[in-house]
Parts: structure tokens; C-alpha cells; sequence
């Protein structure tokens, strides 16, 4: 009752693996998908290895998490052993790939085989401009047509929450050809620690992840939806059943899962089986739900 | 949670190489536990209990050698107790020691003592005065040493050591990982438990950058039984930073 | 130990009630004065009566609250005799004003008497506008360099998170002539009741406070110590003493605290003796801690 | 917290204009507190909880008229039960309940009663269809009744059945502002408790909407004792939608 279409793509269920979460080896992937997820998105992959910024790299804050992993991946180069381990669970497998100009994305979607590819606009070291690419409608289209250029499985885009505008930066994947946005990244945020005044990060800054970003999230899906005219997945600080409900409500197709696997690695099949008695219950399914608070 | 202050009250030499930083406060967790000690400025790097309120830690990089420039009434951050500690058998239990790995091996040696319970360790080391917690084991039951070059106990490797296991109830083991390999190799898993070094990043469970196959070393372990390494890569290659595999 | 001087006002502590909380009538912010604030901001004033959105207006979220009220306020015609109530209490009132255009904040800063304004440049309504006025530069120097034309006390100008570049508005209020910035207002989100499928909040959308935000707030007041030469007051998640000397440390001069005071009325005298506790045992005063930071 | 959902079970006519909604759960509070009702896609209003289950209201504007829309299996949002209630005295209490003001004072009259307490209740209504929880107040104790018209009990306002209050251990009344001022004005402030109607914007103690004074209706009341109502603006002004001063 729980399966759908996405994007061409067959899922058992709408609840994925987000990127950046038990997602750099094979074995940690398989291991989401024996626990229920219906997709697996990995680990941000760039062009060079790249060992990430210093540690702390992450640390929990009132309600939710902050990091700064600095995108250690191993590069596309050493990644597909890691992926087709991860496709021996039978889930679908979506690459989360990142580059400072549209050059690296589309050298690493040619070289990588998945079954769709989740473009990670949100690094903060494109070549030869100031801020994150993400945030310029320009280059995100650019990005997305030249990736869907090389690509033949579908192409997604995943958009930061941190502009004033998150529907033009959508509009411009949806032009240059994305299949969906995925909405939303981490927050911009921050954490001291007040008894020695050191920022706590290594980076001294990060993103914010976990149940504090729930209602920004819910509000870019909400935006997303209708602005656009492709399908948009939700993340963003989902850790039960009703996060989920909420988030297809507001609109998205299916929905990512991060920061909650912390504490419960079986949250995929609570979170399953939850959505699945909550539907019953109402006499509803999946169509029913989505979007449904766009028409009340 | 955020990492807490906690200042050095006592630092003891324990070895050339390895010292004891003493806090201020008790991180109350069972042995095995670790915790996520942040060097302000410079790291946070993971580093077992060797007592409640205390870190036994080998100078080998940037992080260990700023850590060795501090002293009492300095202070660090710690995030923790984190991940499981060592399953508590009763009977007559053996551990094995190499290295630094008896800094989580010694609050357990004297957590099962007190209880009344049997221990034995094989305590190893390359040399004469980088044996750590001799005195700690000694206390706690028999102690067998092992020394790469003969100055104390029997010359070689304390993996030579392991005899008769079966008479033990459980075996208990941490030390580097190649060592360990050897000891999984020679025992019957399900009656061993190992504490595992692996990058640690989060200490969280989520970013997975500690993980073996699909264990978790920071959330599932550090201590895993020796059944749940069998078949893994244990032994055989490790990630580095960047996720990328590299031999052991 | 806690006394400082704020854009010229002296307060005997850098705690102050933040606008839209318990700050319509002057009973309620000598309430908040008696029970230890250094300063009271008033509700938004308007140039017409408002009675804002409809209910619900406010909700509980997991971490924090989602607010869109709406900006209900009786007026500047007939608010002035509310601040001189406030003003009995002896501490320093600040006006907090709102507008469509430049015409209509200069119109309530000439008629209002305060010890300061705050500029609220958050409203969604600007005339001819599509956006928020606080997203937009030009606007907001514009408002601002108006303001100080004919105020005859100090402008502070709070600003909106939802922008991609907060220290790009933070210098136009600067090149304006503001006295100082306050960051940061709520952070645009939603919530969706998921028995009904309905929004929760009448106005659909609306703001997030309280302790989800802090971590967002933190870094704003980070940024903006950097990029400007005038004091940042920061705002947005304080509950305790902590969370205000994270403040300080960050870059904040003064705070102002919102949300937190509805369950805990005294959180002004808690967070005031917290503070004089914890700077007493590390012996270090306010200048020692402020933008502390920034220099570790 | 968030509304959560409450299924209508069944609604009761009390009088022409009041009728009980019923809920599938109960909100557990004592008596005095409130609820805010959601009628999903028209408003969020104050309601008394008059059971442990239900609301009593009276139909006077648009979102009393839509909930009056709604019958058994239609649901509501419920947050709550919010702010403080009466604070219960032991002896032998009076009860001033003008219209839907019985909606507070039911449940302080049976859980007074089943405890012992000795309980009066001056009940008042524009005319005699227009009495709330008549029976509800009989059961608890005596009940002595007053209507605008005279088609009920004494002709006149129930604050001119007032009398004799010192033999009251306390007084709790709840009803139209001005009802209420003159009762305020006729007995000992400090024996008196009032349950007050302002208006409620976040239910929360945060956005001030309901202050009256100092004094935060949702989150400090909605029931306070007449001490503290004495010296300030109660029964001379209230405060409108955009906060403006209305005269009562
Ligand atoms: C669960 C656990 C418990 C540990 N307990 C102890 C202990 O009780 N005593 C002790 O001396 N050591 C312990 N270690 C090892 C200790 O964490 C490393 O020696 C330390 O991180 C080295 O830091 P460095 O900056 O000095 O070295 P670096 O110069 O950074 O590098 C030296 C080596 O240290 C390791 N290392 C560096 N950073 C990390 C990291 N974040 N996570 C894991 N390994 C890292 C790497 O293998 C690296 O090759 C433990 C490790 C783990 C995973
Ligand atoms: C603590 C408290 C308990 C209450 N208990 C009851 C009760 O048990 N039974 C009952 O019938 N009524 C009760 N009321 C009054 C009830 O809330 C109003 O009658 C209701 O809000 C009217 O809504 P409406 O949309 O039908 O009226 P509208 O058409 O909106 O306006 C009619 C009048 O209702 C009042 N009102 C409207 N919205 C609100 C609001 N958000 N907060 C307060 N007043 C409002 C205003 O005075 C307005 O003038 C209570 C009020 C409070 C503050
Ligand atoms: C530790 C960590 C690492 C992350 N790494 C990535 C990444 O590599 N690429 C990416 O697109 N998002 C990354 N994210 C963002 C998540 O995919 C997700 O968008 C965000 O955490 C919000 O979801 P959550 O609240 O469920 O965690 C990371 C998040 C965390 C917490
Ligand atoms: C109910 C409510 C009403 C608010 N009204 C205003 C307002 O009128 N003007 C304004 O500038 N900010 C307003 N704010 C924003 C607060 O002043 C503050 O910036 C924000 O809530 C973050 O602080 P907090 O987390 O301490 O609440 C309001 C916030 C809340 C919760
Ligand atoms: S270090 Fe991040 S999951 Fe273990
Ligand atoms: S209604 Fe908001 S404080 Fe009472």
C-alpha cells in the first residue's frame, strides 16, 4: 500500500536513506535496506577523495544536530564497489554527487552507474564564485541540463533551504531539466561553547539537521509544490510516522531520512508500519494524502 | 549532547608514550565505553575510559601531542559515555591486552574482580616500560606478560599467549588489529568480545564514517562480539577519513 | 556587573523583552520589567489598527513555537500612553514599528516618544512589493536612513533570517544609519495538522521561534560581527543563562528573549543571576566574553 | 503542544443558543480550565471545559456557528487544557454562573460536592430557557435562580441575590464581565475567585493579546482571585483584537 512511482523508479515504500547517512560503504547501505528503506541515497561523491573538515564534525544541539562533515567521500573513482554492494539489497540506489562547477558533476554521473543521481548543489567551494552554488538560479540550471545530458537514469536535484527564495532555485532545476527537487539540506547554524567561547565546530560553523528543521522544511516542500510541476521529496528532521504523513501532505512524493537513524537504526520499518496503520485507520492512501493541505 | 567541560585534575606518566589525563568529573559508564575528547582548537578524537573520570591515551599525532601539552587545571571537552561496553560474563574471564588497548580492559579487570569474578590477563607490549595497568591487572587476578623484545614476560607476541580458551567463560580483547585478527582466528567467536578502533567523525550513529559492513563501531560498538566479526572485514582493511578502504 | 551601555541607553543588564511578546499593553511590559529585564521592545506598531490573522496564530512544535499573528497592534495613535505605563517601570522602552514603505515607519518615528526604535523590516505587505521588505537592501537602507532623518534617539533595525546573505542587509542598514542591528526575527515554517490535512496555522505559514532556532540565530549574530561596524543584538531561542552567554560570546552587545518568557515568567531575574554566577567564577566581565568567539 | 483530534460523540442542546459538544478523549483538567477549539478552516476559539470531555458554547459568531455546524463523527482540534483553574477551598462555597458561565462552574459543583464541600449556586440566565446545567447545579447542592424576565426565580440579576457572603468559605463566579465587577464590588476580594474572558490569541503566555494589566489571562488565569482583580482594569476596559482599550 505504501509503493510508488518515483520518478520512473520503483520504490517499496516513500521513505529513503538521505545523503551523508550510513551512506559511504556498501555494507552500511545494505543495512538501511534490510531495515526497511525503500531507497538509498549515498554519501555525496566528488571528484577527489577528500577527507572532510576537523573534528568535532558534528555534535547534538537542543533538538537536532549540528555538522560540518566537509564532504569526505572517497571519490567517484573508488564508489562503485560501494554502490553495487549496496544494490545486492535489491533497493534502489540514488548517487548524491557534488562538484565545484557543472564540469565535475557531469565527469562523475558519466562514470557512475545507479539508478538515479541526486545532484548536491550545496558546496560551498564553487570554482571561481563567492557562496554556495545553490543559492544562484543560474548555475543550478546549468548544472542540472548538463548532468541530464550525460545521465540516463533520472536526475535530482537536491536545493538548501538558506535563500530567500527556495521556489526560483527550484524553478531553475525544473528548466534545466530535473526530474525532482529534494528539499530540503541543512540549515546554516552554529554552536559555542561557552565555557571555553571556541565555536565547537572544527569548521566553526555547519548545517542543522533533526526535529528543529521540521518546519522549515515542511514549508519549503509546501512552496515547492506549488511552484513546480516535477515531484518533490521531503528531508528534513523526519524521525516518526507523522513527520512522514506531514511531509507528503504538504506535498512531497516521498520522503528522506537522516539525523533520526541515529538513535534508531529501525526507524524506516516503524516509521512503515506506522504510515501503513495510520492510512488504514483513515481509509486513505497514499494519493489521498499528498498534497492534501494544498487543497484544504 | 554538547560537549561538557572538564578539567584536568591529575596527569600520570604511566609509559614513555602514554598517559593518564584524570578529570574532574566521572563519565559513570561501563567499561568499554569511550568518549569524544575535544582538544580545543586542535581535534576531538576518541579515546576509551581507563577509570570513570579518566582517558589513558599514546601520543602518536597532532591531537595526542596537544593533549600532552596540557596539564592539571588545563581542561578539554568531552561528548559521552558513548557506544556499548564490554557484556559482562560471570565465571572465570581472560583478557588480552596490547598496547593501549588495556585502557578500557582495566576498569573491566577491576569492575569483575570486585564482583567475584575470575580474571586473567595476557598483557602485552613492544617493550619493558610501555606496559600499561600492570599493576591494575595484578591486582585483579593472574596476569601473564608478553614483551616484542623480551625485556619483561616471554619475548614475542601476546597472541602466543592464548592456550586453552576453552577453560575461560569469556575472552575479552583490545589492542591493535592485526593482533586481534590473530586472536579471533584462534578462539571460539561467540565467546570473545573485541573492542575495535575505527575513524570515528560523529560518534553519533549517523554519518557513518566508523562503519565495518553495517556495524556501527561508535554506536553498536566499540565492542563487538567476535561472531558479529567473523565473517566481516574485520581484520582485513579499514576506511580511512575519506571513507576510502585501506588495508589493516 | 551586567550594566552596559547600548547604543548610547544604559541598561542594567543586556536582557530585553523582544517585540511581540507580552508587549501590546503597558501593564504587561512593566510586568516583564518588575520581573528583571534591562529592556522592553514593544509589539510592531503600525500606522492603522490591526487585528491580524486569524486563529490559530500560534502553536507548539516539537522545539520551539510557529507563530503568525499577524502583526495585530492598536496603532501608533494610540499606543504612545501604553509605553509611557511601560516606562513607569524605569526601564528603557524601545519602539518596535513596522511598515509598508519608508512613509509609513517615519510617520510612526515622528509621532511615537521612546528611548530607541526598532525597525520590524519583516513585514510581507511592502507596498508595491511582492516580498518582505527585509529582504531586499536598497529598501531597508532606505527605511532606515528615513528613520534616523527624524528620530531623535538611536535605530536599531531587526532583520529577517530568510535571505541568502544576511550581512549583504545587516551593511544596508548600516550604510543607512543604524545604530545597531537585532538578528533574528522567526524563521519562515509550517506545521500540518495530520488528522485533517490541514495547515495548523490560520494565516497557513508562519514563523519559528524558541529554542529550534537558536543555532540559526547564533550564526547570524556571528556573521553579521563580522561584516559591521555597529553592535548586533542577538535574539531567537534564549531559555537560559547558557544560551545567553553563547550570545555574547558570538557577537551579540545585548539580547532580547521572546518566546521562552511563556513558560517562565521569570526568566529575566534567572538568566540575569545565572550570568553574574557563571562570569563571577570564570572571572571575566561582559567585554571579556563579548564576540569572544571570534578570536579563538 | 499541537491540536490534537477530538471526535464529536455527541452534542447536547443545552438551551436554544447552547449546545455541549461531546469529545471522543478527555483532557483531564480541573475545573476552571480551558481549551482552545479549532474549527479547521475557520478559527480557533476559548471554550471551559464543562466536562472532563466536553465544551458547552454559546452561538454568537462565526466560529461558534460553525462548530454549531458540526454533529457526532464531525471533529475539532484541541489544544489544551491550558492555563490555571480554581483553586478549590475546603467549607461550604458559593457559585455565581451567569449564561454560559455555568460552563467553568459545573464541574467546580460536582467535584466539590463529591468531596464533601457544601455547595450554593446562584444561577442566572436572560430568561428561563436560557438556564445552563440546571440540574448539574441542583445535584451538587442548593440552587437559587435568577432571570432577566422573571420566567425563572427571582426577576432581576443574579448579583442582586448577593447577600450574606461572609458565611461563604469562597466565591466563585463566572459570567459576563460586568456581572462579575458587580460582584467583585459587593464582597471580600480575597475570598473570591473570577474566571475571566479576554481575548485569546495564543493560548500560550507569549503573545500578550489576553493581558490584562500584568496579568496574562490564558497562561496566569484565566481564574484569579479578586485581590488580584481589585486595582486594576477589570470591569472598566478590555482590550479588542488589534489591543485597542474597549470600554466593558
Ligand atoms: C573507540 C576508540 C577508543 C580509543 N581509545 C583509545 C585510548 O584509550 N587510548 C589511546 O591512546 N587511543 C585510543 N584510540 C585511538 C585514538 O583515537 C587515536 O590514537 C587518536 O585519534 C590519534 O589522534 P592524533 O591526532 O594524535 O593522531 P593523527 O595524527 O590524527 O593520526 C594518527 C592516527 O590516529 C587515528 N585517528 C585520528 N583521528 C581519529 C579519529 N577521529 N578516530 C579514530 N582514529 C583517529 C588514525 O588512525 C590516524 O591514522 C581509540 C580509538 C577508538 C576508535
Ligand atoms: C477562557 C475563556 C473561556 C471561555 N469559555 C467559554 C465557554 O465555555 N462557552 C462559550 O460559549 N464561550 C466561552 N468563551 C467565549 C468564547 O471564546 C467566544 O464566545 C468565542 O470566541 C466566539 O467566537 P465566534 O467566532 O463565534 O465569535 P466572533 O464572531 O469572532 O466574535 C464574537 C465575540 O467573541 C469573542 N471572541 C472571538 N474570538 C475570540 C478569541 N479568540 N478569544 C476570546 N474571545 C473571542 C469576542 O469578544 C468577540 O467580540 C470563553 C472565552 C475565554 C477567554
Ligand atoms: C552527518 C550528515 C552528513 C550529511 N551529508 C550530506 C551529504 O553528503 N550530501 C547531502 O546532500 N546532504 C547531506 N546531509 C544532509 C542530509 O541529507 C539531510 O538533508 C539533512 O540532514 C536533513 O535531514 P534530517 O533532519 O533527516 O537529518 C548530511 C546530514 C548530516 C546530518
Ligand atoms: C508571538 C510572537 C509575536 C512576535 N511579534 C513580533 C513583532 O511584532 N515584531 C517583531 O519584530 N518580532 C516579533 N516576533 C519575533 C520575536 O521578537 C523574536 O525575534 C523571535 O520570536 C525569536 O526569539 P525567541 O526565540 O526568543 O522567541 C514575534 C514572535 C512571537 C513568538
Ligand atoms: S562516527 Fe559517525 S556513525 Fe560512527
Ligand atoms: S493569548 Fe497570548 S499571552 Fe495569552
Amino acid at each position: 500500500m505504501l509503493s510508488l512511482k518515483l520518478t520512473g523508479i520503483h520504490l517499496k515504500n516513500p521513505l529513503m536513506l538521505a545523503a551523508g547517512i550510513m551512506g559511504t560503504t556498501g555494507g552500511s547501505m545494505k543495512r538501511i535496506a534490510q531495515s526497511g528503506a525503500g531507497g538509498l541515497v549515498t554519501k555525496s561523491i566528488g571528484v577527489e577523495p577528500k577527507s572532510g573538515h576537523g573534528n568535532p564534525s558534528m555534535v547534538e544541539v537542543d533538538c537536532g544536530y549540528l555538522n560540518a562533515m566537509g564532504l569526505p567521500n572517497p571519490s567517484y573513482k573508488n564508489f562503485q564497489q560501494e554502490i553495487d554492494t549496496a544494490k545486492e539489497s535489491g533497493v534502489p540506489v540514488i548517487a548524491s554527487i557534488f562538484g565545484g562547477c557543472a564540469l565535475d558533476f557531469s565527469q562523475i554521473a558519466g562514470a557512475i552507474h545507479a539508478d538515479a543521481f541526486e545532484l548536491n548543489v550545496s558546496c560551498p567551494h564553487a570554482h571561481g564564485y563567492g557562496a554556495e552554488i545553490g543559492t544562484a538560479p543560474a548555475l543550478v540550471e546549468d548544472i542540472t541540463h548538463v548532468v541530464k545530458n550525460v545521465a540516463d537514469v533520472p536526475v535530482w536535484v537536491k536545493l538548501t533551504p538558506n535563500v530567500t527564495n527556495i521556489k526560483s532555485i527550484g524553478l531553475a532545476a525544473q528548466k534545466g531539466g530535473a526530474d525532482a527537487v529534494v528539499a530540503i539540506n541543512t540549515v546554516r547554524a552554529m554552536a559555542i561553547d561557552i565555557d571555553s567561547g571556541y565555536p565547537i565546530l572544527g569548521n566553526r560553523f555547519g548545517g542543522l539537521s533533526g526535529r528543529a528543521i521540521k518546519p522549515v522544511a515542511i514549508k519549503c516542500v509546501y512552496d515547492l509544490y506549488e511552484a513546480l510541476d516535477i515531484p518533490v521529496i521531503g528531508v528534513g528532521g523526519i524521525s516518526d510516522w507523522k513527520d512522514a504523513i506531514e511531509f507528503i501532505m504538504a506535498g512531497a512524493q516521498a520522503v528522506e531520512i537522516g539525523s533520526a537513524i541515529g538513535n534508531n537504526i529501525n526507524v524506516f520499518n516503524e516509521i512503515s508500519s506506522g504510515m501503513e496503520k495510520f492510512l488504514s485507520e483513515k481509509e486513505w492512501d497514499l494519493e489521498d494524502i499528498y498534497g492534501m493541505a494544498h487543497r484544504l | 549532547m554538547k560537549p561538557v567541560n572538564a578539567e584536568i585534575t591529575e596527569v600520570v606518566s604511566e609509559t614513555p608514550t602514554i598517559r593518564t589525563f584524570f578529570f574532574d568529573r566521572s563519565f559513570g559508564s561501563e567499561p568499554g565505553q569511550f568518549v569524544m575528547a575535544w582538544i580545543r582548537g586542535v581535534d576531538e578524537i576518541p579515546m576509551a575510559l581507563s577509570y570513570n573520570n579518566a582517558i589513558t591515551v599514546q601520543k602518536v599525532g597532532s591531537a595526542t601531542s596537544a593533549l600532552f601539552e596540557l596539564d592539571k587545571g588545563d581542561s578539554i571537552g568531552i561528548r559521552g559515555p558513548l557506544g556499548k561496553g564490554f557484556d559482562r560474563k560471570p565465571g572465570h574471564i581472560l583478557l588480552i591486552a596490547g598496547g593501549v588497548g588495556a585502557a578500557p580492559l582495566a576498569p573491566l579487570a577491576e569492575n569483575a574482580a570486585s564482583d567475584g569474578i575470575k580474571v586473567t590477563t595476557l598483557l602485552g607490549a613492544r617493550t619493558k616500560e610501555e606496559l600499561v595497568f600492570k599493576k591494575r591487572f595484578e591486582r585483579a587476578g593472574d596476569v601473564i606478560i608478553a614483551t616484542d623484545d623480551g625485556s619483561e614476560g616471554i619475548k614475542g607476541y601476546v597472541t602466543q599467549l592464548i592456550d586453552n580458551t576453552e577453560y575461560f567463560s569469556q575472552i575479552y580483547c583490545c589492542g591493535p588489529e592485526i593482533m586481534m585478527k590473530k586472536v579471533l582466528d584462534k578462539i571460539l567467536p561467540s565467546k570473545a568480545q573485541f573492542s575495535l578502533h575505527r575513524y570515528i567523525k560523529c560518534g553519533l550513529g549517523i554519518c557513518g564514517a566508523c562503519c565495518m559492513d553495517g556495524l556501527r563501531v561508535c554506536m553498536d560498538g566499540p565492542v563487538f562480539s567476535g561472531e558479529a566479526l567473523k565473517k566481516s572485514e574485520f581484520g582485513i582493511y579499514r576506511r580511512n577519513e575519506c571513507g576510502e578502504r585501506v588495508k589493516v
